[in-house]
């Protein structure tokens, strides 16, 4: 059988879902920012594929971008994640909660 | 003579100076301004004889000087001019005379009786004074029912002023209050009548043909065109607004239901007492009446209106009058009933009656009042006739020339208040004998006329006979010339005033001597339409007669003259003792009704108190709680909300993705649904 | 005109200026890594923002993006050439300059109030230069015109903000707050992203103008991507909502700006909320127009942003009438404000719309003084350190006269009463939705009404701390540090200004909206 | 350029003022405050201008200059005066004198801001009178709201900050509904590119507007009309509309109050007077009877309010309510005499009102209180004060040779003939005001001025210095010369109001 544009979207839905229900779940921050990556890749996976399907290249290269800043955004959020852990000893993302309402 | 019109003006510009000087400089004059204000009167003494003197020589003055307000009447019929102009005919020549005399009699008296009492505050009771005189004067001569309104309210306003004299007492401001609140009370209705009528025949003139009075005899016999609201016939509409202006003369002239300001009045003292009383507020309403009764005239049931509540008046307060201890009570009583008998005239068509009593009253009230004036000076201030007693033989020329007065009060022949009150009751009986109405407005007026008799003679008895029942009473104070002066010449205007009509007599013996009704019907110069004839062409009165005039003369002049002595001696078998004792309890049960005044004052301190008050009270409540509450709600409302709002923000970021994943979602729903994505 | 020498690149000079002061101050830390010389770095950046300012201005002011005769017509960057019919990944027209503008005029007032600010903070140098940096993203946010260059400045702007959120870095508020914006734009611009791949693959192309074409040429009968078009549609305008701390993407936004330093604040809630708008503006104005767009998805995304502009509004506004510390109130209000200028995209109708459009591009300009001078203003009260709530600005007018008639400018400006600036683009805006005239922007209207009311009650809650209040406790004498001083004042006179010189600003923006709708 | 020179000095000493030191403020602004009295006295008095300012009238001291292009309508810097803004214009400017002199005394702490305020809030009003563009006009409409709320926030009563926030609000949202409801009227008229009040009036007069939000042009024009009318309403104010007024005038300073009662006010009703009784002489012929109603309820209720209360400014605040109902009635009556009368009252009331608070506010300056129920027999110890307060309460009764009575009389005799459903019955349940408020007034006058001294005071009361007194008898004799000869200004007024009622044409 071939595997035809929809089973494309299907996979990259599912793997958007499943990074949307690590992020409203998992409080360990890194957890959080691997979800993120989850929801990158799906989109990524969506350019790609429908970067063959209208056979034009620029959503390959869009998702080359996409990786690069996606692994500029997890050095920042390590970044904060550390200084996170200095202030609050903690790298659980509902500790912090000093400003509210 | 022609020329001395043009000076008119400043028959009530003098006062008006004397006004300004005394308030502005009055502390650092002599006398505390009194000689500006007797300056001043006397200098409008001189013009207004003067203006008396040219209307006798034929000429008459009606001038418009001043340009007010112009403009279109909203009713559609015109232009309008609101003025300023003097009008002096017969009738308000006569009564410029009369004003200014009293009014600079009261400022001679008033050196005696306020600077000899060494009174302070004196510049501000001399700037009232020449006010009041400023305004009444003015009044007098207005040539339009605007211009009289607006003096008629000035005369409001100085009444306030001198009432509350004394405003360091608690009385007297409020008697202040009560004078100024219930006449303008009657000037509300005043005010709307003047509107009404403006609208109507888009002009107040008094005089003219540009008169109201004439385009609402147009109007009538159609020849004329008025407005008058939703299409109401111009004959009732005339007799409203007629009634609405009645409103302000019952206030003013105190008739009833609006007369209990007098008695309070006499807070003020006695000398504003006797100005009020006998030349200016009082006499203003029943003038107005006078000077518009063209326009009465051409309403039969205004007039009947007007006489009934006359005669009821008269002798309502002449009941009351019987059981008052104060001398200035029994006065004011006795004015509010002699006013009831000029409007009781004025009603029964006899204008030249009403005009004839209003003169005499005029000067027999002040001399009475200056008279109780002299003995309140000669009792240090005492007021109650129970404290009085014997002063006969210590102040003679008081004790004679208030005798006149009574005399004349009590309509004693041949004194003044005979002639002018016995043909108020002439005209009205033969009215009376047609209508029903004025029979009635008659009887009561002549039943009035034994009370009248009692009550004045009582105050004399009381006063000055018998034994001084306290020691003031024993050695009284001396009183100067200033106070005696004014005493004697009113005491002799009370006895001779008389001959200036004398009806009967003429009526009897054909002699031509009715001098005022001649004067008044023109036979000297008169404006157009404001004599006496033209009244009475205008006049829907029968008139009938008990077999012959002569009889009908006689029998009415014998009828009141019988009451007026049955009064008289009465008060005197009961109080011309050596030792007069009160005799109210004969009274019985009447007694407490007719001491509390019939309860007048009662309910209209409750209508004003006891209704008006609580009301505003509740209205006050309500704004508070509903209509403010309603907007502190709506504020409180959303800050509440606000503060619900804000916790959305719980500050645990898993909740905010998680909220921000439904918001997305909802916002995908809502959409999709609209878009159809999902199908 | 000069222009026309220069060859096409230098049309985003705006954007490269402050790319190369990014860079110059990197060298300059570099040079000197141990000292930090404070005038330096602040003067390196002021100058270079001032310089973008002017060369944006002198730009507008040559005509660039106008038509017509003496109008220099669009710069189109990057356009691949003939045989490529992509279509330019940048355009430099009016509207992009205008917000290079803006974006430039806050980065040089936030460069001067921080001089102060950041008195005896460390990592001066990567503070200036990060800042620089998110600068650079946002005016090249302004000029991108197609949704990858739109996805790499929108990242290049945020990235940076996360950073300098956290600057202080042992401030728990600061690291806490920056640990939120940067878990919410994470997310974000992930949706964002799914979205753009949504509808690369709805419409195959990536360019706005090419999307536009596409879709024209698509048959609206039965269009089978309609649900992906509008999914990614939708996303698209998740991110944009991130960008602008929009509802429901502003979860971030009180906690950022409360906890990052008050020049940053100001500098997030003005610059980085203008970019985004621009962005919205430039994407749905381009690549999605209403009538194709809504004969394909069978609905006018203007709803969205209806419904969007209604919830913003309240929340903003209802929430901050009750705050108790000052820079939250300002937070929230700031949130107001976008739900304010996202009528300038619900107002959009298929013919025109440019008035109610160009009313939302002067409110973010007029926004850029008044919000910003705010947020100085705090920036100060933190400097003298008087403390966070209403009761303890109580009475700072007897001690700073100057700079509380400024805070009162501020608060009237942002409640939108004459005789300041914001009352032009508020009521212009309120203007321009009755003048759609439909029903729905009828209700958008009176949801500001009430808005407004609400408004005028908390920022009059502030003027009357400082003015009426009398204090609560007796402070020493307050400093004037002049850079913030200088960049309280300046912006408070140019809010002032802006009311009698408001024409060419009204002018341009209408052009600039006309231009592109 | 004369009105540009008003605001302008205004404004500059508004700037100048705020920068003196305070000791020197009073009198700086004084000297200040005298130009534009000054101006505007000269200005009257070389008053050139015809008709009414809307509707094709030649216009005194006109200027235009191009500031807006909005699309493709225009907005411009438009002002000019006609018998009906200048008589405002300068009760403006004279008041504002007279208040700056009036708060020497009471003013003890940050006087150079207070003056400067005062003046800033002048060149506003000022404007308000005198802008004929729509948007130039609403600047100055709202800006007059920043002093006002720092006047009384800073220097006002106990509960001053809740008042001034209320009025602050109120008064704003109301404008903010007249704004748009104005603004969907521009947009639905045919042909209107400007936003200058004489294009919008003609357009409305011929033809009206088109059809917008699926309604049709008439029932639009009636919707903006209740809605502006409403907007205004709270600005008079009009009961149910009224109750921030006193809130806001017994927590104002006394300057405040006297600018409050004698500008602030007449704002709305001149409002009223150019936009819904100029421009929509159809829907106020439609809405005469509940309008008439509303007015009448105003008069009486409001009185009825001030009978009930004890502290003499409640009453002096509800009594304006009362006041501006008669304007109402008058401008409802649509005749000469009655929108002329209602546009002499607002000069008269502005002179009354600011009498009464300024001689209330020297009582309160010696007593420190204002209870009716704490005082007694004033006076006795201040006798020209309270001559004065009494002048000045006649004159509220409409005492006849003062501008009240005149006011009064031209609104009761221009209603009464009206031709509006049942007016003489309206007119003279109206016209019972005249009786109650004499008796709330006589009957604090009683309580707190006459009678026997009494008051617990720890110090001496003494007779106020000149400078209080000195205003109050300028004003006391303004009213007089008014109510002596209306024609000062009830000739330019008339001039100006007869176009309204002729629809236009002229």
């Amino acid at each position: 059988m071939s595997v035809g544009i929809e089973h494309y979207v299907l996979l990259s839905m599912g793997l958007f879902c499943i990074g949307l229900f690590g992020i409203l779940t998992r409080r360990n921050a890194l957890m959080f920012l691997m979800s993120v990556e989850l929801m990158l890749n799906a989109a990524n996976i969506n350019l790609i594929a429908f970067a063959l399907y209208h056979g034009d290249l620029t959503g390959q290269v869009f998702a080359l971008f996409v990786m690069a800043l996606a692994a500029a955004e997890v050095a920042v959020g390590l970044g904060i994640i550390l200084v996170l852990y200095r202030n609050f000893r903690d790298v659980d993302v509902t500790v912090p909660t000093t400003m509210r309402w | 003579m022609e020329g001395v019109f043009s000076y008119a003006p400043a028959i009530a510009a003098f006062p008006l100076v004397a006004f300004v000087i005394a308030l502005a400089f009055g502390k650092y004059m002599p006398k505390k301004g009194a000689f500006a204000g007797i300056f001043a009167t006397l200098g409008s003494l001189v013009l207004s004889v003067l203006m008396l003197v040219a209307v006798a020589s034929g000429e008459v003055y009606h001038e418009t000087l001043y340009e007010w307000a112009i403009g279109e009447t909203p009713s559609g019929i015109g232009g309008i001019e609101f003025t300023f102009g003097i009008l002096i005919d017969p009738l308000s020549a006569l009564m410029l005379v009369i004003v200014s005399l009293i009014a600079f009699l009261v400022h001679v008296f008033s050196l005696g009786y306020m600077n000899a009492e060494g009174e302070t505050g004196l510049p501000r009771y001399y700037a009232g004074l020449g006010l009041f005189t400023f305004s009444m004067l003015a009044f007098v001569f207005a040539d339009n029912l605007l211009m009289a309104f607006m003096f008629f309210e000035l005369v409001g306003l100085c009444s306030f002023l001198l009432i509350g004299f004394w405003f360091r007492t608690r009385s007297a401001p409020s008697a202040a209050k009560k004078a100024f609140l219930v006449t303008r009370f009657g000037d509300y209705f005043f005010l709307i009548g003047v509107v009404a009528i403006a609208a109507t025949f888009g002009t107040l003139q008094f005089a003219g043909d540009g008169s109201f009075v004439a385009a609402a005899e147009a109007a009538m016999d159609g020849t004329g065109e008025a407005w008058t609201p939703a299409g109401i016939g111009i004959e009732s509409w005339v007799t409203v607004t007629g009634l609405l202006v009645l409103g302000g003369v019952i206030g003013k002239s105190a008739q009833f239901p609006l007369h209990t300001w007098l008695p309070d009045a006499m807070e003020g003292p006695t000398t504003v007492s006797a100005l009020i009383h006998a030349a200016t507020m009082v006499a203003a309403g029943v003038y107005l009446v006078a000077r518009m009764f063209g326009y009465y005239a051409l309403s039969p049931t205004a007039l009947a209106i007007i006489a009934f509540v006359g005669g009821f008046t008269a002798l309502f307060a002449a009941t009351m009058g019987v059981v008052k201890d104060d001398i200035k009570q029994v006065l004011a009583y006795s004015t509010i009933s002699q006013y009831g008998y000029m409007m009781l005239g004025l009603g029964v068509g006899g204008y030249v009656a009403g005009v004839f009593h209003l003169m005499n009253h005029a000067f027999f009230k002040a001399l009475l009042f200056l008279g109780a004036g002299s003995v309140i000076v000669i009792m240090h201030h005492e007021q109650d006739m129970w404290k009085m007693g014997g002063l006969k033989d210590k102040a003679p020329v008081t004790y004679y020339t208030f005798l006149a007065g009574a005399l004349a009060l009590a309509g004693i022949i041949p004194f003044s208040g005979f002639w002018s009150k016995d043909e108020i009751l002439f005209d009205a009986m033969i009215v009376g004998l047609e209508e029903p109405v004025i029979l009635a407005a008659y009887v009561m007026g002549l039943l009035a006329v034994f009370f009248t008799g009692f009550y004045t003679f009582r105050m004399v008895f009381l006063t000055f006979h018998g034994e001084p029942r306290s020691e003031t009473a024993e050695d009284p104070h001396p009183v100067g010339w200033s106070i005696k002066a004014p005493l004697i010449v009113l005491g002799v205007l009370a006895l001779v005033a008389g001959i200036a009509n004398l009806a009967p007599v003429a009526k009897l013996t054909g002699l031509d001597i009715t001098f005022l009704q001649g004067w008044l019907d023109g036979e000297y110069g008169a404006v157009e339409g404001l004599t006496y004839g033209a009244y009475s062409d205008l006049l829907a009165y029968e008139t009938g007669v008990i077999g012959s005039e002569q009889l009908t003369v006689l029998l009415a002049a014998g009828l009141s003259l019988l009451l007026a002595f049955s009064g008289a001696g009465l008060a005197w078998k009961l109080y011309n003792v050596p030792e007069p004792v009160a005799h109210k309890e004969r009274l019985g049960s009447v007694r407490e009704t007719i001491e509390a005044n019939y309860y007048q004052d009662e309910y209209q301190v409750w209508l004003a108190e006891g209704l008006t008050l609580p009301f505003a009270r509740a209205a006050d409540r309500f704004d508070q709680t509903v209509i403010d509450g309603l907007v502190d709600g709506v504020s409180t409302g959303s800050r509440s909300a606000g503060s619900r709002m804000r916790r959305l923000q719980t500050g645990i970021v898993t909740n905010y993705a998680a909220l921000l994943v439904a918001g997305f979602i909802a916002l995908l729903v809502v959409l999709g649904f609209l878009g159809g994505w999902f199908l | 005109m000069a222009v026309f020498d220069l060859p096409g690149w230098t049309g985003l000079a705006p954007a490269l200026i402050l790319a190369a002061t990014a860079l110059v101050l990197f060298v300059v830390d570099s040079i000197s890594p141990r000292s930090t010389n404070r005038a330096v770095l602040a003067g390196i950046s002021v100058t270079g923002a001032l310089a973008s300012l002017a060369v944006a201005v002198w730009f507008i002011a040559a005509g660039v993006g106008q038509s017509g005769l003496e109008g220099l017509g669009v710069i189109e960057l990057f356009d691949g050439g003939a045989e490529f019919a992509g279509g330019s990944q940048f355009v430099v027209d009016q509207m992009a300059l205008y917000f290079m503008i803006i974006v430039a005029v806050v980065t040089a007032l936030v460069s001067v109030a921080s001089y102060d600010y950041m008195d005896g903070h460390t990592y001066q140098a990567e503070y200036y230069s990060l800042m620089i940096l998110a600068a650079t993203g946002m005016s090249l946010m302004a000029a991108a015109n197609s949704l990858v260059t739109i996805f790499i400045a929108l990242e290049l702007a945020s990235l940076p903000s996360y950073a300098l959120v956290a600057i202080l870095k042992d401030n728990r508020g600061s690291v806490e707050a920056s640990l939120k914006y940067f878990l919410i734009g994470a997310l974000s611009s992930a949706i964002m992203v799914y979205g753009i791949s949504l509808i690369y693959g709805a419409t195959g192309s990536l360019q706005l103008d090419a999307i536009a074409s596409e879709l024209a040429a698509a048959d609206a009968d039965d269009y089978a991507y309609d649900g992906i078009l509008g999914l990614g549609i939708l996303m698209l305008i998740g991110g944009f909502a991130f960008k602008t701390a929009s509802v429901p993407f502003h979860f971030w936004a009180p906690e950022a700006y409360e906890g990052a330093p008050a020049p940053i604040s100001a500098f997030l809630s003005s610059a980085s909320k203008a970019a985004g708008f621009v962005i919205a503006f430039r994407v749905f104005t381009t690549a999605f127009p209403l009538e194709v767009t809504a004969g394909l998805i069978g609905i006018d995304w203007t709803w969205a942003f209806i419904i969007l502009a209604i919830v913003t509004m309240t929340v903003g506004n209802f929430a901050a009438a009750t705050q108790d510390t000052v820079k939250r109130m300002l937070a929230y209000s700031s949130i107001g404000h976008a739900g304010y200028a996202l009528i300038g995209l619900a107002g959009l109708t298929v013919d025109g719309g440019e008035l109610v459009m160009g009313a939302a591009m002067m409110h973010l300009l007029v926004y850029g003084f008044m919000n910003t001078g705010a947020f100085l203003f705090v920036a100060l009260a933190e400097y003298w350190g008087v403390g966070r709530t209403f009761e303890d600005y109580n009475g700072l007018a007897t001690q700073a006269p100057v700079a509380c008639f400024a805070l009162g400018i501020f608060m009237f400006s942002l409640a939108g009463i004459p005789p300041l600036g914001g009352f032009w683009s508020k009521y212009f805006l309120f203007t321009g939705a009755i003048g759609v005239g439909s029903t729905a922007m009828l209700v958008v209207a009176a949801a500001l009404v009430v808005n407004s009311a609400l408004s005028l009650y908390y920022y009059s809650r502030l003027v009357k701390a400082v003015w009426i209040e009398d204090p609560l406790v007796d402070r020493d004498a307050l400093t004037q540090p002049t850079g913030l001083y200088a960049a309280i004042v300046f912006a408070a006179v140019m809010t002032v200004v802006l009311l009698p010189a408001f024409g060419p600003v009204s002018e341009t923006a209408i052009e600039a909206a006309a231009a592109v709708i | 350029m004369m009105i540009e020179a008003l605001i302008a000095v205004a404004l500059v000493g508004a700037l100048v003022t705020f920068l003196a030191p305070n000791r020197i403020a009073g009198k700086l602004a004084f000297a200040i405050s005298l130009v534009p009295a000054a101006l505007s006295l000269w200005m009257f008095s070389a008053f050139d201008g015809a008709g009414n300012a809307l509707l094709e009238g030649d216009l005194a001291f006109e200027s235009q200059v191009e500031w807006l292009q909005l699309s493709e309508y225009s907005i411009s810097w438009f002002v000019g005066l006609d018998g009906i803004s200048l008589p405002l214009v300068v009760l403006t400017t004279i008041l504002t004198t007279l208040a700056i002199v009036s708060s020497w005394t009471p003013i003890d702490e940050r006087e150079s801001q207070f003056y400067g305020l005062l003046l800033f809030i002048e060149a506003n009003l000022i404007g308000v009178f005198a802008a004929l563009d729509f948007f130039v006009w609403f600047i100055f409409w709202e800006a007059v709201l920043i002093p006002m709320y720092l006047l009384i926030g800073i220097w006002g009563g106990p509960r001053r900050k809740y008042a001034a926030i209320k009025f602050f609000v109120y008064t704003n949202v109301a404008s903010l509904l007249m704004f748009g409801a104005f603004i969907a009227l521009v947009f639905a008229l045919p042909e209107v590119t400007t936003f200058a009040l004489p294009d919008v009036a003609t357009a409305m007069l011929n033809g009206g507007p088109e059809a917008m939000f699926g309604v049709a042009g008439t029932t639009l024009a009636s919707i903006v009309f209740v809605a502006m009318f409403i907007g205004f309403a709270v600005k008079v104010p009009i009961v149910p509309f009224h109750t921030w007024l006193p809130d806001a005038h017994v927590e104002a300073p006394t300057p405040a109050s006297v600018l409050l009662a004698g500008v602030l006010l007449k704002m709305g009703t001149y409002a009223l007077l150019r936009f819904n009784f100029t421009m929509f002489p159809d829907q106020v012929e439609a809405y005469a009877v509940p309008i008439a109603a509303i007015a009448v309820i105003s008069v009486i209720y409001g009185a009825l309010l001030a009978l009930a209360q004890t502290d003499l400014k409640r009453i002096v605040a509800y009594s304006s309510v009362s006041s501006m109902g008669y304007v109402i009635l008058g401008l409802i009556a649509y005749t000469q005499f009655g929108v002329g009368g209602a546009t002499f009252q607002m000069v008269s009331h502005g002179l009354i009102s600011g009498l009464m608070f300024m001689a209330v506010g020297v009582i309160y300056n010696a007593t420190h209180t204002r209870m009716v129920t704490d005082m007694s027999g004033m006076a006795d110890r201040m006798p020209v004060a309270v001559g004065i307060l009494v002048a000045g309460a006649f004159g509220y009764m409409g005492l006849p040779l003062m501008s009240g009575f005149a006011a009064e009389y031209f609104i009761f005799f221009g209603s009464f003939g009206a031709d509006f459903p049942y007016a003489p019955i309206f007119t003279a349940l109206a016209m019972f005001g005249i009786v109650l408020v004499a008796g709330y007034l006589l009957f604090a006058m009683q309580r707190a001025v006459f009678g026997p001294y009494n008051l617990e005071t720890d110090y001496e009361v003494s007779t106020a210095p000149l400078h209080d007194i000195a205003p109050m008898f300028v004003l006391l004799g303004l009213i007089i010369a008014l109510g002596v000869a209306p024609d000062l200004i009830f000739e330019m007024i008339t001039d100006a109001v007869d176009p309204i009622l002729d629809g236009g044409e002229l």
